[in-house]
């Protein structure tokens, strides 16, 4: 086990997880000085019934909520934000609670940001210090989830902010939040935190902590995965919310690696999800890793993708690249309910190049010259990447 | 003058890289099937282009069609259509055009034109009825529209000119014929990429006539007596232009304002169409022939300026809380002489100005002053500055900036001067227009608020209407005839003009799909036949309208489209207008269900393999 | 955006549930003061604890509660739910209501219920120790075998060893809960 | 890795690791914007000149508020409130604990007066009694082993009073915990041993009991796989840079582990021995540990089988049958202990009645073992314990354990039977 010389690692983010863990909410906010939270939630959020959930969760806790602010969209914009803000001091609240994606829990931190320093401008906010005292915020994952809410990094209009202040306090999963979804919508964000979880411990500079992380992560999602999409039984769906929730914290403290860059470039460019092209790409990113780059795959990945068992059964130099096939077995084997080539996805040829072309520079030295390329090409036609080793 | 009867069904193929052309005759099987215009215009592209090819290289491919009916006379049959793959929205975009570019081309003899490859040198082209000359462009290369066709008419009936805009690659540069233009989706950075500045043709060596002449007059006159006895044909449209609407949805709550936030204004009337006829003393100046005579010019402070268009006027006027006239036509003028789409112009300069307001652009542009607009239009066409930016249209720059909110786009393509929210069919056909936000491709608006037939804020039976109004306007595009002609040909037929209202209202309400079966649209297929020769019936003629727009949907979905592009942009979906104050949100995804049973997609929105079999589409894409 | 669309919203309450735990914890007490006169053991346990041992096992916020501690002669006794005017040496609050419930619906036993932070227990530990042990031991008398080998991680073994302890003292035990 | 029915995890500590992370000390105060930090610590480290490069990083640019080296063996109420005092009288603004357990408790205590500007520690004992952030500490840990830098609980002992009182609360965990491996380059070989033996049973332990969650699962064999490659090079040469470093890291992996997933029956017992016989808690835990885990065996077996994996790699755990495995995890720790101590020079025991003192005489008589017992019944690590322990199952552990020999497995007295794998008596 490699460790490197220098590392940073940080999760503020304390989960609690399980059967009745939303009625510890009162109790928690007390501990932290707070008394009056603003819930922040989107419109599906509330016909699916979970705000109910929580205000019965609140049952004899004496306390009382400020205000449901369901107001936010797919993309959250400040103008959003800014209602909420008007919100939160015309109740006099304190403290803030996110239950939905991605996207409520982004407009939660930019409303921390905004609420926590009195101002109406999130705009100066370019470069944010990592102690700023923010109010306490605690985020309720639902099947919508994919990672980004117990993040570092909050998106508003399409600008960055991203701080360690900015994790929420805690994270509660608890099962009745978690409302059964069609099949590609439970896999999708699982596949994504799995892709971040994956590339934060395959990366040069990956650190024991944050590896111990992204291993629970990846084991919690490939075990539950295929149970969770057929069955979906309550301890499978908790597992896969609880893996995707620490593949936020995983992907706070790793560099981003090429996998998410493509991903991200290719959902701005195609309209398509950022779930569904980080899971595309997620078994090609790897496969070009360990055949064209120096570090290759390390052997450790097979033990969180394959089990305990498959990992020992296996000889030492195989490893690296068993875990590599591992991967491809668990993304391609969904491919009954989502599409696994850009070809199924009619991505055409010169939109490949632009976005191969927009993220090489900043991977060149590791990835080499045309390895964008060849991952978003081998990702085109689902083929394994050609030339290196094997 | 050697005559032609019916059609020459010959199309010259030309290859700017080799500089050659060759001929090419549109077998019977594809004329029965297409008929013209964008249909055939559209199926040659399907034969020729793969899928998947940059915009703006050199495998894109323009196919321009003049259609059966140019030439013969009939009323408002001046246009032509064009098609290519749109650098703005990367799918396919169809125009058509009442410049005299294609009296021209259709008299030189021939009935199209695909344009292919890409010359190294600026160059142009001179069609005559011998073939292609290829002349040197290098002392046209950075002239304006105008002054291009002037340069070139010398020995030439018509002519398409691209203007700096063009040439500098903006996403949204048009093509000149006249002051008529091929308008969105960006055909002019396509002309552009290809270094091609301008097509023009000798014209007049040819005289088209009908085969079967007695049936044409008697057609024609039945023709002409609907538009005059229409009172929006004859009417409105003729005395005020298209500015006929201003008025019309500033009262039914469509007209945008400041970026789509409002549904009305109280100066709108300053720019709807019967002030200004009156301010500026308008005169006829439309497409050859035509009979609605719905194009004006008039005396803008000494100079006799064409009067702008509806799109114009919602777009680059109230949308951006400008209410005046004389400034709005500077922008047009401005847009014309550059080259540029007015309607993404328009969006995307309000997008500019609100995210300036909200400080994720830097800009000084404001809402409700024009200074700056000016500069800023041509700083696009030149590329300079935001121009640089703002060149890409909305959708790249919220992308880049934020504001994705407020881009009002669908597909990237800026959404026409309606706003949904006061007419949930037309946000229905937004979603789904093959081009993106267009209006031209079901105008939905005018049944429900226009003609008050069905209830503008529900979601019943719209999804039907929708797919009716793609068909029939995707069939008279396929005529290529104006599209203005659905109000005298429909509803001056018997059946609409004599039956009481409220039947009328309760059958579109409920039963859309079977009333709609009604509605008499033999005209069109009457005037067809009469030119051609060979029978059209009306069901078949639908039928034309269906298969050219499940075509064109294969041809986007190989691009890449499927239902998570069906959308409108938050705006329309979560916030409201400031006039509805019983805040109501449009039901897209209902609506959307509906549609995609009716047109025989699939859920995620890609045509189902027994739809595009029965529409005897031939398959060539894997879809 | 009107603020008024967004009201505020009190916490309802939870009636019945705190009524189960209360008569359960007044059954609990009760048993603890009987069982400290029945069973040896815990006598011994008793023993061992300090002479002002008071112990208040409460559900926050509001929540029922029993208090369990020795008067003046070293006597075991249940005192009520009212906390005021006595001298709290081993406060155990349960963090809310489901918690309770889960505790005393036995799908948690107290050894799990603290283990998953239910709990929130201020005073010493030996003390926290010895009382839950206290209460294992009530449990075995207080209910039939099924239920507490859930809430136990281990039956005891004097109950096969001696039925008669076992039988004799839940009669016992349960006379003297449910007389005054 | 099965997901529990409820758990909750939390390590709000910013890890800094590196061979010379303490040069980035200005950076971190920096962050926390203090100017005049407070260095605490203890007279061994001092004396060891453990506190040259904190000084050294700190340089010119800021100034040490004052420095105050003699915090005693087990931390008192005493020191604090002395430490408190000096710390207002400079106008420090922050603290830097540089030190093992002892002085990260007391750097804790003070933080709690300070911060809330009180003098009686009294009235913050308990749950919830802090409700706001505590001003900025950092732990520089200078042993491997207590992970005491990533638990939540100050345990500080009021000698008048005879009582130990515990601050259980997140506000307690300390803003950086900085990994350095200068801090730990003089540590002599047994005492290395004894640490990274605490480090591996807090490990083994977090992944046995009933506070058992995933994060704690994967940081405990993350933990348990450094040391066991690491401990062998780091008690033989002591110079290597990369082993330390490897076991500071293993032993904060291991702090965060059992902080969240608590220790058992092992715990409970070592606190006693060293509570009666002041025995190091390192050395008590080395020698437990195979009893532990031996006496859980039928509730927590196929747990212990699966950190063969870990301990001994995977080709072990490979050749080996389900059922073989968890009796070999216990013969590889029982290896682990005689390995240490020939490497160590007899230093390291193997059974508590190898447990000697500087003068060689032995701490741990046997007469004493009953009292043990009886203490460590009443130690809150009980609860986590995935089977009960009485009074006679405690002694008979500790009689074991006395001689050295493996528990005799048909004499525990077995309560449910939870483990997966049947595993021959």
């Amino acid at each position: 086990m490699q460790i490197p010389d220098y590392f940073k690692f940080f999760n503020k983010t304390r989960i609690v997880s399980g059967k009745k863990s939303l009625e510890n909410i009162p109790y928690e906010l007390q501990s932290m000085d707070a008394v009056k939270p603003l819930v922040i939630t989107d419109k599906r959020s509330v016909d699916e019934g979970l705000v109910k959930i929580l205000i019965d969760a609140y049952g004899d806790s004496g306390l009382v909520i400020g205000a449901v602010f369901d107001g936010v969209t797919a993309y959250t914009s400040a103008k959003t934000v800014l209602d909420a803000a008007r919100l939160f001091r015309a109740r006099g609240c304190d403290s803030i609670i996110s239950i939905g994606g991605e996207s409520c829990a982004f407009a939660a931190k930019a409303l921390n940001l905004l609420v926590s320093h009195k101002t109406e401008d999130l705009l100066q906010f370019d470069s944010l210090p990592d102690n700023m005292h923010l109010c306490p915020f605690i985020v309720i994952p639902t099947s919508d989830s994919s990672g980004r809410e117990t993040s570092t990094r909050s998106v508003i209009d399409g600008r960055i902010y991203e701080s360690d202040e900015l994790m929420p306090d805690i994270a509660v999963i608890d099962p009745r939040m978690l409302k059964k979804r069609g099949k590609a919508e439970t896999i999708l964000p699982a596949l994504r935190a799995m892709a971040e979880a994956v590339e934060a411990c395959t990366e040069d500079a990956a650190n024991p902590m944050n590896d111990s992380f992204a291993f629970a992560s990846i084991q919690l999602i490939c075990e539950n995965l295929a149970a969770a999409v057929n069955g979906g039984s309550v301890k499978s769906v908790l597992g896969l919310a609880n893996g995707i929730a620490i593949s936020g914290i995983v992907w706070s403290n790793a560099p981003e690696g090429i996998g998410s860059a493509l991903a991200e470039e290719l959902a701005v460019r195609t309209g398509n999800s950022r779930e569904l092209c980080a899971a595309v790409l997620l078994p090609h990113t790897l496969d070009y890793k360990l055949k064209n780059t120096k570090k290759s795959v390390r052997g450790e990945l097979l033990l969180p993708v394959a089990g305990i068992d498959r990992y020992c059964a296996a000889a030492e130099t195989e490893r690296g690249l068993l875990g590599v096939e591992a991967v491809f077995e668990i993304v391609k084997g969904m491919n009954k309910y989502i599409p696994v080539t850009l070809k199924e996805l009619n991505i055409p040829r010169y939109i490949l190049e632009s976005t191969a072309e927009a993220v090489e520079d900043s991977f060149a030295k590791q990835y080499g010259k045309g390895g964008a390329l060849m991952i978003l090409e081998s990702a085109y036609n689902g083929e394994r990447v050609s030339g290196g080793k094997k | 003058m050697q005559e032609i009867t019916g059609t020459s069904n010959r199309i010259l193929e030309v290859n700017l890289t080799k500089k050659s052309f060759s001929v090419y005759e549109v077998p019977k099987e594809d004329l029965k099937l297409y008929l013209g215009g964008k249909g055939l215009a559209l199926k040659m592209l399907y034969d020729r282009m793969e899928p998947g090819i940059d915009p703006l290289g050199e495998d894109n491919m323009i196919a321009i069609h003049t259609g059966v009916l140019l030439g013969t006379g009939a009323p408002c049959s001046g246009r032509f259509a064009a098609v290519t793959k749109s650098p703005l929205t990367g799918i396919m975009t169809s125009c058509s055009c009442g410049g005299a570019f294609g009296m021209a081309l259709k008299t030189s003899g021939w009935d199209g034109l695909i344009v292919k490859g890409k010359s190294n040198t600026p160059v142009y082209l001179y069609v005559d009825s011998k073939g292609v000359e290829f002349r040197d462009a290098k002392k046209l290369w950075g002239m304006d529209t105008q002054k291009t066709q002037e340069e070139i008419s010398k020995d030439s009936g018509g002519a398409l000119a691209i203007g700096p805009a063009g040439e500098n690659l903006v996403l949204y540069a048009n093509v000149a014929s006249g002051h008529r233009f091929l308008g969105r989706g960006g055909m002019g950075a396509v002309m552009g990429s290809k270094n091609l500045k301008a097509i023009s043709a000798k014209g007049k060596e040819f005289k088209i006539l009908p085969v079967n002449q007695k049936k044409f007059e008697k057609a024609k006159k039945k023709a002409t007596d609907y538009i005059n006895g229409n009172d929006i044909s004859a009417g409105s449209y003729r005395n005020f232009g298209t500015n006929a609407n201003v008025n019309l949805n500033n009262a039914g709550g469509l007209l945008p304002v400041r970026n789509f936030t409002g549904g009305t204004h109280g100066e709108a009337h300053k720019i709807s169409g019967e002030e200004m006829a009156e301010k500026f003393k308008t005169s006829y100046s439309t497409c050859k022939p035509c009979t609605i005579l719905c194009g004006h010019k008039g005396n803008i402070n000494g100079q006799m300026r064409q009067i702008p268009e509806y799109e114009t006027v919602g777009l680059m006027g109230s949308n951006l809380e400008i209410f005046d006239p004389v400034k709005i036509s500077d922008f047009n003028e401005i847009c014309t002489l550059m080259g540029m789409d007015t309607i993404t112009a328009g969006g995307t300069i309000a997008w500019a100005m609100e995210a300036t307001e909200r400080g994720l652009f830097k800009s000084d542009l404001k809402f409700g002053s024009a200074d700056g607009v000016c500069e800023v239009l041509k700083d696009i066409a030149h590329m300079k500055g935001i121009g640089k930016d703002l060149a890409m249209g909305s959708r790249y720059c919220s992308k880049k900036y934020g504001g994705e909110d407020f881009a009002i786009q669908v597909k990237g393509l800026e959404m026409a001067a309606y706003d949904p929210r006061g007419a949930f069919g037309q946000g229905l056909s937004y979603a789904v227009a093959n081009r993106g936000a267009c209006h031209l491709s079901a105008t939905a608006f005018g049944l429900e608020v226009y003609l008050g037939l069905m209830d503008a804020y529900s979601y019943r039976s719209k999804a039907s209407m929708v797919k009716y109004q793609e068909d029939i306007y995707s069939a008279i595009n396929s005529l290529q005839t104006c599209v203005f002609t659905v109000f005298p040909y429909e509803l001056e037929t018997l059946l609409m003009k004599y039956s009481p209202r409220p039947v009328l209202k309760f059958m579109m309400n409920l039963m859309a799909g079977v009333a709609m079966r009604f509605v008499d649209v033999s005209l069109w297929p009457e005037l067809w036949s009469a030119v051609i020769g060979n029978r059209l019936g009306m069901t078949a003629f639908l039928r034309v309208g269906a298969r050219v727009q499940v075509l064109e949907r294969v041809m986007n979905c190989a691009e890449g489209i499927s239902r998570k592009d069906d959308t409108l942009p938050d705006r329309l979906l979560n916030e409201f207008r400031k006039c509805d104050s019983k805040e109501r949100a449009i039901p897209l995804e209902k609506m959307l269900n509906r549609y995609y049973f009716v047109r025989g997609f699939d859920k995620n929105g890609i045509p189902k393999e027994r739809t595009v079999r029965r529409l005897k589409i031939k398959k060539r894409m894997a879809v | 955006m009107n603020i008024n669309k967004y009201p505020e919203i009190k916490s309802g309450g939870k009636l019945i549930k705190k009524i189960y735990v209360a008569v359960m914890l007044w059954i609990v007490g009760r048993a603890i003061q009987a069982a400290s006169r029945v069973d040896r053991e815990v006598k011994e346990e008793f023993g061992r604890l300090s002479d002002d041992f008071m112990m208040h096992l409460h559900v926050l916020p509001s929540g029922p509660g029993m208090i369990v501690g020795k008067d003046k002669n070293g006597k075991v006794k249940y005192m009520g739910w009212n906390p005021k005017g006595k001298k709290i040496t081993l406060d155990m609050k349960v963090k809310n209501i489901e918690g309770a419930m889960l505790m005393f619906t036995f799908q948690e036993s107290t050894c799990v219920a603290s283990a998953n932070n239910r709990l929130a227990v201020s005073g010493n530990v030996p003390d926290t120790m010895a009382f839950i042990r206290i209460l294992n031991i009530v449990e075995t008398y207080l209910l039939p075998k099924i239920i507490t080998s859930f809430a136990v991680k281990r039956y005891p073994k004097w109950s096969q060893m001696s039925p008669m302890r076992k039988y004799a003292g839940r009669v016992l035990v349960y006379v003297r809960t449910f007389t005054f | 890795m099965q997901i529990p029915g409820y758990y909750e995890f939390c390590n709000k500590v910013k890890t800094v690791s590196g061979h010379n992370a303490l040069d980035k000390l200005p950076e971190m105060l920096a962050s926390v914007n203090s100017v005049k930090p407070m260095i605490i610590t203890d007279r061994g480290v001092n004396g060891a000149g453990l506190i040259e490069p904190v000084k050294k990083a700190l340089g010119a640019k800021v100034k040490a508020g004052g420095i105050y080296d003699d915090v005693p063996a087990d931390s008192d109420v005493k020191t604090v409130k002395d430490i408190a005092a000096k710390y207002r009288a400079a106008k420090c603004d922050s603290i830097i604990a540089v030190g093992g357990g002892s002085v990260l408790d007391t750097a804790k205590g003070v933080n709690i007066l300070v911060s809330e500007n009180s003098d009686n520690l009294m009235n913050f004992v308990g749950f919830g009694a802090l409700k706001r952030r505590l001003k900025p500490l950092i732990a520089v840990p200078t042993t491997s082993g207590t992970g005491s830098e990533m638990t939540l609980v100050a345990v500080i002992a009021d000698h008048e009073r005879d009582v130990k009182m515990l601050f259980p609360s997140l506000f307690l965990l300390p803003d950086f915990a900085v990994l350095d491996s200068r801090m730990t380059k003089t540590l002599p070989a047994a005492l290395t041993a004894f640490t990274a033996m605490d480090a591996m049973t807090h490990a083994c332990e977090a992944y046995t009991c009933l506070s058992k969650n995933p994060l704690s699962d994967s940081t405990a064999v993350m933990a348990i796989k450094l040391i066991s490659e690491n401990i062998m090079q780091g008690v033989k040469k002591p110079g290597d840079m990369q082993a330390r470093l490897a076991l500071a890291n293993a032993s904060a992996l291991a702090g965060m582990s059992f902080s969240n997933s608590m220790v058992g029956m092992i715990h409970a017992i070592g606190h006693s021995i060293g509570a009666i016989c002041h025995v190091p808690h390192g050395v008590c835990m080395s020698v437990l540990l195979p009893y532990g885990l031996e006496y859980n065996l039928h509730k927590t077996g196929h747990l212990t089988g699966e950190l063969l994996f870990p301990l001994k790699g995977a080709e072990a755990y490979n050749s080996a049958k389900a059922e073989e495995r968890p009796l070999l995890t216990i013969k590889a720790i029982r290896e682990m202990n005689s390995d240490l101590r020939k490497a160590t020079g007899g230093k390291h025991p193997t059974c508590l009645k190898e447990i000697v003192d500087r003068d060689g005489n032995m701490m741990v008589p046997r007469e004493v073992l009953s009292d043990i017992a009886l203490l460590s019944l009443n130690d809150g690590a009980m609860v986590y314990n995935p089977e009960d322990l009485d009074y006679k199952d405690a002694l008979m552990v500790l009689e074991k354990a006395w001689e050295g020999e493996p528990l005799d497995r048909k004499k525990i007295k077995k309560g449910k039977k939870t483990s997966l794998v049947k595993v021959k008596d």
